[in-house]
C-alpha cells in the first residue's frame, strides 16, 4: 500500500487528527467538494443525509396510515389518497431507504477501513452510484408532486397499465435507483477480491464484509430483473405492447413472475447486510470471539444463493400451478435454516462473556427478539394451507414489518450508534439513546404485534374502510406507531445534539479488533498513515482499555498496528 | 513504465495509476472484473426477455411459427455476419491498443463503427416493412398485408360474456370452452409444427411485440456501443493508448462482443422458427 | 414436547363456530385441518421462540459486565453443536411443508359432485351466476354440500377470500380460477376481495349465506322467479341483457352475429333453407331451445342451447319483451 | 512491427486466431441457416441453440480472451448463466402447467381493431 505523500508522520498526528484537525470531514471546503468527491467517507456521508431524509418521508407516509386507520371510514383522507399513501410508504422505504440503508451509508464507510484500503476499487463509479441515488430519489419526489401513485409497491399489471396516476413516473425512479444498487454491489465485489490487505485471507475477514459481499451478489444478479421488468410496465403503459396486459393476450402472473424473481432476493438484500452488523456487535459487545465464524460466512452465501431460488410464495394464491406451489414452498422452508443458524450462533457468542449494555448492544438483542418473530412467523406464510388463509393480510403486512423494521431498521441504528464515533469523532449521549431504543421497541412491538392477530382473523391488507370488529387492534397499532414516531425524534434530537457538543470520541472507543478503529475518529482522508496488516478481526485481545478518553489501544503498544 | 505519455492522471511516476491501488496489474485486474460483473448485469437484463420469449413460445407456438412467415431470414443472417465483422474488428482493434499502434487501433474502431452503422440500417429496413404491413405490437397490430389479411383481420375473440352460459350449464356437463393444451417441453411437441395454420392464430400481436421489444432494447445496446466507441477513437485521435494502456479498450471490447453474442442467439430465435 | 404445547395451544381454541383466540369460527370442511397446521407451527415457533429468547436472557444476566471479571475463553467452533441446530430445525421444516402440501391438495381438488357457481368480480362488486342463469350479488349455497367456484374477472386482478371457509383465490382476467369449499354451519359470513385492486378495493365485499338443508332450492327458484317482482316486458330485457343474448343480437337494428331483435317478432323472416316463415312465438321459443333448426339466411348457426337454463317463464317473458321491440316506438328499445 | 511494448500480464491475441474464429463464426452463421432449412421437427430449436452456444463460446474464448485471463471471470459468466436458466426454468415450469386455466385467445382489448 505506497501511501500516497501522507502529511509528516509524527507522534501528534494522529492525536491532531482525533481534535477533527484535518480529517476528511475538514480536508476540503464548500458544496463542490463534496457533490463531487471520490472519498468513499464523504459519500457514504451523504448516502447517509439522503437514506435518513427519506426514511423521515417515508415515515410520515406511515404516521398518515396509520391515522387514516384509526376509524373504519374516513378518519381524515379519501380512499384514493390513502392507497396513494400506503403505496408511497412501501415505496420509499424500499427503494429509497431499506435497500440503500446497510450497504450504501455504514458500507461505504466502513468497508475500505475494514480493508485498511484508501478507498473502494472504483471511486467514480461509486460517486455515480450516488449521483443515480438521487435522481431516482428526484423521480420519485416528481411522481409524489404529480398525484402520487396507487398501486401498491408491487405494480401488479393489469391495475398498474390502467390506473391513471404516475406510474411511470415511479417505476422509472426505481429504475434508477436500480442501476444505483447495481453499481454498490459491483463495486464491493470488485473492492473484497481485489483490495485485502496482506494477512486478510477471506476467513480472516469481518463478517460484517462477508454479508456485504452477498449482498453485492444478490444486488448484481437480481437487479437486472427488476430493471427489465419496470422498463416492460413502462413500455407497457406509453406502447402498449401487451406483454403483461390481459386485454392485448398477455399475462398478468408472468409480471408477478418477474417482479418476485427480484423482490424476494431484495429482501435479502435488505436482511443480510443487518446479520453482518449483528456478528460485529455481538461480539464485540459480550468481549467474546465470534462463534462458528464459517458457518456465519457460509450461511450468508447460502442465504444469497437460496434467497433466488423461493419466489414464488408470494403467488402461491394467485393462480400458479400446484407444482410450482409444492415446489417454491419446499424450497421456502430451505432458506429459512441458514437464518435460524445464524441466530444460534449469535447466542453462542454470548455465552460466558462480558456484556455490555450499550445503545448498540441494546439494538443487537432487539434485533435477535424481533428478527426470530419475523422468521418463525415465515412458516405460517411458507406452508401452503396456511398461506391460503393468511395471504394478503395483515399477517403478511406484520411479518414482513418484522423482518424488515425489526431486523433491518434495528441493526441499522445499532450499526449507526456502534459506527456514529467514527463517522463525526463524537459520542451520543448514552443516556438518551437507552431512552430511545426503549420507545422504538415498545412502539414497534404494539403496532405490529397487533397485526399478526388481526391478520389471522382475516382482517385483508390495504383495506382503506375495515370491519368494525377489527377497530381495536387498528387503534392499538395507531397508538404504537406514534411512539415509534416519538422514539425517533429522541434519537433525532441527541444524535444532532451529539453532532455539536457531543463528547471526543477516541480512535477505538468500543475495544473492537476490527481495522477501521485503527486509524483517527474521524479518520483522515487518506485513511490510514501506513499500511495496515490485519490480525483476526475477532481477537478481542488485541486491545485493552486506557481510559474513557483514549478509548482502548492497541494490546502491545507501537507493535503491529 | 516511465514513458511520459501525457497522463490523465497526476502526474506522479506512472500516468493511469489511480492513487488507492497499489500497483498497474491490481487496477487493471479491477477493471477487467467490474467490467465482466457489469456483463453479467447486461446478461440477466436481457434474461427477462428470453424468459417472455420462451414463456409465449412454449405456450402459444401456432403464434411464433405462424409470425416467423413475415420475418426476413437473409436480412437476419445478413445482420449477423455485419455484427459477427464488427466483432472482429473491435477484437483486432482491442489488440493493436495492447501493442501501442495507435493508427491501426482508429482504423479499427472506425470500421467497427461503420459495421454497427450497417446493422442499425439493416434493421431500419426490416422495421420499414413491418411498419408498412402494420405488423406492429400489441394494440397497434393491424396487419395489412397479404399473408394474414384474408384470414381473419383481428383476431377473433371468445366474449368473455358469452363464456359464462357455456360454463354456468353444470346440469347438461358441458365443459369450460377446452384450453389450448401447451406443451411441456419448450419445443412445441405436438402442436402442427410445419404446415402454417390456414387462419391466423389468435394474439399474433404478442410475437411483435416480443420481436420488437428484443430487437429494440438490442438496437439501444448497439447505439450505446457505438457511442462509446466513438468516445474511445476521440481519444485514441488525441493520442492516448499509445504506450499499451488498453483497458478501456478492452473493457469496450468486452462490451461489444456481449452485444454480439445476445444477436446471435437472437437471429435463430426469431428468424428461424421451425 | 413441541406436541405437549400443541396441545395446549389447542385447548385455547373453542368449539368450532366459535372465533377462536387466533382464528375465525371454523365453517368449512378444510377449515379445521388449516387450523390444525396453523397451532402446530404456532407450537413449534412459540417453543423456539422461548428458547432462543430465553438463552438471550440469561445469558444478558448471567453474563453481564462486572468490575474485574474478564470474558472467558470459550470454543469458538463446534460444528457438532452446527450440525444439530441445523438438521433439527430443517426436519421440523419438513414437516411443516408436508402438512402444509397436504393439507393444499384438499384446499384445491374439489369433489365431483360440487355444485357449480360462476363468479365474476369487477371493479368493485362481485356477481355470482348460479347454474339457472339466475345472477346474485351474494353467495348463497346450501350446507354440507361441494360449492365449485369458477371465477374470472372483467378488469384487474380481483382475490375471493372467505376467512370462516379458509379459501383465498385471485381471481385473473384472462383466465378461469377455480376455488371450492363445503360449508358446515348455515349462517352469514363475510366475503372480501383481498388482492388490492382500487378505489373500491375495501368496500368490494359480499355476503356468503349458508342455507339450512333444503333451504337454498327454495331461495333459489324463488329469487330467479323474475316475474315475482317485474312485469314480463322488465323481465325479458334482464334476461336479455343478463344471459348473453346482448352479445349477439342488437335490438337497435345493427348486424351482429345473430339477427336483431329490433322489429324482427311477427314479421317475414327468409331461412337458411330458403323457406319463409313469421317470427312467431313457436320460432322464437323453438329457437331457443334448439337453435340450429331454422336459422335465419345470411347467419351462422353458431347460437348455443338454452335447454334447461332458461324456465318456461323466462321465455315467455322473452317472447314478450320481442313483441314490445317490434310494437314500434310504445315498446320501448333496449338500454 | 515490434516497437511497442506490452503491459505485463495482458495476453495479445495472434491476428492469425482472430481471423480464424470470424471465419469459424461465419461458416456456424451458414450452418444455423442451413440447418433451419431443414425439416426435425422440435429439435429444430434444439440445433439452433447448440449452433448459437458454440457460436458464443468462440466469441467468449477468443475475442474475449477468456481461454488467457483468469478463470473467475469464466465463473462470473457461467454463474450468470446458472441464474438466467434458473430463471427462465422456473417461470417455464409455472405456465406451462397452468395454461389449461387459460381462457383461449382471450384478448377483449383486440375489440377495437
Amino acid at each position: 500500500m505506497t501511501s500516497v505523500n501522507p502529511p509528516p508522520p509524527g507522534e501528534g498526528a494522529a492525536a491532531a487528527l482525533a481534535v477533527g484537525g484535518d480529517s476528511y470531514l475538514s480536508h476540503a471546503k464548500g458544496l463542490r467538494s463534496w457533490i463531487f468527491t471520490l472519498d468513499h467517507k464523504r459519500i457514504g456521508v451523504m448516502y447517509l443525509v439522503a437514506v435518513l431524509t427519506s426514511f423521515f418521508l417515508g415515515g410520515v407516509f406511515a404516521l398518515l396510515v396509520r391515522t387514516e386507520l384509526w376509524t373504519p371510514g374516513r378518519t381524515i383522507v379519501s380512499a384514493d389518497t390513502y392507497n396513494k399513501l400506503f403505496t408511497l410508504h412501501g415505496a420509499v422505504m424500499i427503494f429509497l431507504v431499506l435497500i440503500p440503508s446497510i450497504p450504501a451509508t455504514i458500507g461505504n464507510f466502513v468497508l475500505p477501513l475494514m480493508l485498511g484500503a484508501k478507498d473502494v476499487a472504483l471511486p467514480r463509479l461509486n460517486l455515480a452510484s450516488f449521483h443515480l441515488y438521487v435522481v431516482g430519489a428526484v423521480f420519485l419526489l416528481a411522481a409524489i408532486l404529480t398525484g402520487g401513485v396507487d398501486t401498491g409497491w408491487t405494480f401488479y399489471t393489469p391495475y398498474s397499465v390502467t390506473t391513471g396516476t404516475s406510474v411511470i413516473l415511479t417505476t422509472l425512479g426505481a429504475f434508477i435507483l436500480g442501476f444505483s444498487s447495481i453499481f454498490t454491489g459491483l463495486n464491493f465485489i470488485v473492492t473484497l477480491h481485489k483490495m485485502r490487505p496482506k494477512g486478510m485471507s477471506w476467513f480472516r475477514m469481518p463478517l460484517l464484509l462477508w454479508s456485504l459481499y452477498a449482498t453485492a451478489i444478490i444486488q448484481v444478479l437480481a437487479t437486472p430483473v427488476l430493471g427489465i421488468t419496470l422498463l416492460l410496465l413502462v413500455a407497457e403503459r406509453t406502447l402498449g405492447i401487451g406483454i403483461f396486459n390481459p386485454a392485448l393476450g398477455g399475462d398478468p402472473l408472468l409480471f408477478q413472475h418477474f417482479f418476485w424473481f427480484y423482490s424476494h432476493p431484495a429482501v435479502y438484500i435488505m436482511i443480510l447486510p443487518a446479520m453482518g452488523i449483528e456478528s460485529e456487535l455481538i461480539s464485540v459487545f459480550s468481549r467474546k470471539h465470534i462463534f462458528g465464524y464459517n458457518f456465519i460466512a457460509y450461511s450468508s452465501i447460502a442465504i444469497a444463493v437460496f434467497g433466488f431460488l423461493v419466489w414464488g410464495h408470494h403467488m402461491f394464491v394467485s393462480g400458479q400451478s400446484g407444482l410450482a406451489n409444492m415446489i417454491f414452498s419446499l424450497l421456502t422452508f430451505s432458506v429459512a435454516i441458514p437464518s435460524a443458524v445464524k441466530v444460534f450462533n449469535w447466542l453462542a457468542t454470548m455465552y460466558k462473556g462480558s456484556i455490555r449494555f450499550d445503545t448498540p448492544m441494546l439494538y443487537a438483542l432487539a434485533f435477535i427478539f424481533l428478527f426470530a418473530i419475523g422468521g418463525l412467523t415465515g412458516l405460517f406464510l411458507g406452508a401452503l394451507a396456511t398461506d391460503v388463509h393468511l395471504h394478503d393480510t395483515y399477517f403478511v403486512v406484520a411479518h414482513f414489518h418484522y423482518t424488515m423494521f425489526g431486523g433491518t431498521v434495528i441493526a441499522f441504528l445499532g450499526g449507526l450508534h456502534y459506527w456514529w464515533p467514527k463517522f463525526f469523532g463524537r459520542r451520543y449521549s448514552e443516556r438518551w439513546g437507552k431512552i430511545a431504543a426503549l420507545l422504538v421497541f415498545v412502539g414497534f412491538n404494539l403496532t405490529f404485534f397487533t397485526q399478526f392477530v388481526m391478520g389471522s382473523h382475516g382482517m385483508p391488507r390495504r383495506y382503506y374502510n375495515y370491519l368494525p370488529q377489527f377497530t381495536p387492534y387498528h387503534q392499538a397499532s395507531t397508538i404504537g406507531s406514534y411512539i415509534l414516531a416519538l422514539g425517533f425524534f429522541v434519537m433525532a434530537g441527541y444524535l444532532a445534539h451529539s453532532l455539536i457538543k457531543g463528547e471526543r470520541a477516541p480512535a477505538n472507543p468500543w475495544g473492537a479488533a476490527t481495522l477501521e478503529w485503527r486509524t483517527s475518529s474521524p479518520p483522515p482522508y487518506y485513511n490510514f498513515e501506513h499500511e495496515m496488516t490485519a490480525g483476526d478481526p475477532y481477537d478481542l485481545d488485541t486491545v485493552r482499555f486506557v481510559s474513557r478518553a483514549e478509548g482502548w489501544v492497541p494490546a502491545t503498544e507501537g507493535a503491529g498496528s | 513504465m516511465s514513458t511520459t505519455s501525457p497522463g490523465s492522471e497526476s502526474g506522479h511516476h506512472d500516468p493511469h495509476l489511480a492513487h488507492h491501488f497499489e500497483n498497474a496489474e491490481q487496477q487493471a485486474d479491477s477493471a477487467k472484473l467490474g467490467m465482466w460483473i457489469f456483463l453479467a448485469t447486461e446478461l440477466l437484463f436481457f434474461s427477462g426477455l428470453f424468459c417472455a420469449y420462451a414463456m409465449y413460445r412454449a405456450n402459444h407456438p401456432e403464434i411464433f411459427i405462424w409470425a416467423d412467415q413475415f420475418l426476413d431470414k437473409k436480412l437476419g443472417g445478413l445482420n449477423t455476419v455485419i455484427l459477427i465483422c464488427s466483432s472482429l474488428t473491435m477484437a483486432w482493434a482491442v489488440r493493436a491498443a495492447q501493442l501501442g499502434r495507435r493508427r491501426a487501433l482508429a482504423i479499427l474502431l472506425t470500421a467497427t463503427l461503420v459495421f454497427a452503422a450497417c446493422f442499425l440500417g439493416v434493421k431500419g429496413i426490416e422495421y420499414n416493412t413491418k411498419w408498412k404491413h402494420g405488423l406492429l405490437w400489441g394494440k397497434y397490430y393491424h396487419p395489412h398485408v397479404e399473408g394474414a389479411a384474408e384470414s381473419g383481420a383481428a383476431p377473433v375473440t371468445a366474449p368473455p360474456a358469452a363464456a359464462p352460459d357455456k360454463a354456468a350449464a353444470a346440469s347438461d356437463g358441458t365443459e369450460i370452452p377446452p384450453a389450448a393444451e401447451g406443451p411441456a417441453g419448450l419445443a412445441p411437441a405436438n402442436a402442427p409444427a410445419h404446415e402454417i395454420p390456414a387462419s391466423a392464430p389468435k394474439n399474433v400481436q404478442i410475437f411483435f411485440s416480443i420481436y420488437f421489444v428484443m430487437t429494440g432494447l438490442h438496437g439501444i445496446h448497439v447505439i450505446a456501443g457505438m457511442i462509446v466507441i466513438a468516445w474511445l477513437l476521440r481519444r485514441t485521435l488525441r493520442g492516448e493508448f499509445g504506450d499499451g494502456y488498453a483497458t478501456p479498450v478492452d473493457n469496450v471490447g468486452l462490451y461489444w462482443h456481449l452485444v454480439d453474442i445476445i444477436w446471435i442467439y437472437l437471429f435463430p430465435l426469431l428468424y428461424l422458427i421451425r | 414436547m413441541t406436541t405437549l404445547l400443541h396441545c395446549a395451544l389447542l385447548a385455547l381454541t373453542a368449539a368450532p363456530g366459535k372465533p377462536s383466540f387466533l382464528m375465525p369460527r371454523e365453517a368449512s370442511t378444510v377449515a379445521g385441518e388449516v387450523d390444525h397446521l396453523f397451532y402446530l407451527v404456532l407450537g413449534i415457533s412459540a417453543f423456539f421462540f422461548l428458547l432462543v429468547v430465553g438463552i438471550m436472557l440469561y445469558f444478558v444476566i448471567r453474563y453481564r459486565y462486572r468490575e474485574g471479571v474478564a470474558a472467558e475463553k470459550t470454543a469458538t467452533h463446534n460444528t457438532a453443536l452446527e450440525v444439530t441446530w441445523t438438521v433439527i430445525p430443517l426436519t421440523l421444516a419438513l414437516v411443516i411443508f408436508a402438512y402444509g402440501f397436504k393439507g393444499f391438495i384438499d384446499i384445491v381438488t374439489p369433489p365431483a359432485n360440487a355444485y357449480e357457481v360462476l363468479v365474476t368480480a369487477q371493479k368493485w362488486s362481485w356477481q355470482f351466476t348460479y347454474p339457472n342463469g339466475y345472477v346474485d350479488k351474494d353467495l348463497h349455497v346450501p350446507v354440507n354440500r361441494p360449492v365449485r367456484l369458477v371465477m374470472q374477472s372483467q378488469d384487474v386482478i380481483h382475490s375471493l377470500y372467505v376467512p370462516a371457509f379458509r379459501i383465498k383465490r385471485d381471481v385473473v382476467p384472462g383466465r378461469y380460477n377455480k376455488a371450492w369449499f363445503q360449508a358446515t354451519t348455515p349462517g352469514e359470513y363475510q366475503l372480501f376481495c383481498a388482492e388490492y385492486c382500487g378505489t373500491g378495493h375495501s368496500t368490494m365485499l359480499a355476503k356468503v349465506i349458508v342455507h339450512r338443508p333444503g333451504g337454498f332450492d327454495t331461495w333459489l327458484a324463488d329469487a330467479s322467479n323474475l316475474l315475482k317482482t317485474m312485469s314480463p316486458v322488465d323481465a325479458g330485457r334482464h334476461l336479455y341483457t343478463v344471459r348473453g343474448c346482448a352479445q349477439c343480437h342488437s335490438i337497435d337494428g345493427s348486424g351482429k352475429t345473430g339477427p336483431t331483435f329490433k322489429g324482427f317478432f311477427g314479421h317475414k323472416v327468409v331461412l337458411s333453407t330458403g323457406q319463409a316463415i313469421t317470427a312467431d312465438e313457436d320460432y322464437v321459443r323453438e329457437s331457443i331451445l334448439d337453435p340450429q333448426a331454422k336459422v335465419v339466411a345470411g347467419f351462422e348457426p353458431v347460437m348455443p342451447t338454452f335447454q334447461g337454463r332458461l324456465t318456461n317463464e323466462d321465455i315467455t317473458s322473452i317472447i314478450q319483451y320481442l313483441k314490445s321491440l317490434s310494437a314500434g316506438p310504445k315498446g320501448g328499445g333496449g338500454k | 512491427m515490434a516497437e511497442a511494448h506490452q503491459t505485463t500480464g495482458v495476453h495479445v491475441v495472434p491476428l492469425k486466431v482472430l481471423v480464424a474464429v470470424w471465419a469459424g463464426l461465419v461458416f456456424l452463421t451458414w450452418l444455423t441457416f442451413a440447418a433451419s432449412r431443414i425439416n426435425l421437427g422440435s429439435l429444430n430449436l434444439w440445433v439452433a441453440m447448440g449452433i448459437a452456444t458454440a457460436k458464443g463460446s468462440l466469441v467468449l474464448l477468443y475475442f474475449m480472451h477468456l481461454r488467457w485471463d483468469k478463470r473467475f471471470y469464466a465463473l462470473v459468466f457461467v454463474g450468470t448463466l446458472l441464474f438466467v436458466m434458473l430463471f427462465v426454468g422456473g417461470v417455464l415450469i409455472d405456465t406451462t402447467h397452468y395454461q389449461s386455466q387459460m381462457i383461449p385467445g382471450y384478448a377483449p382489448g383486440m375489440h377495437g381493431q
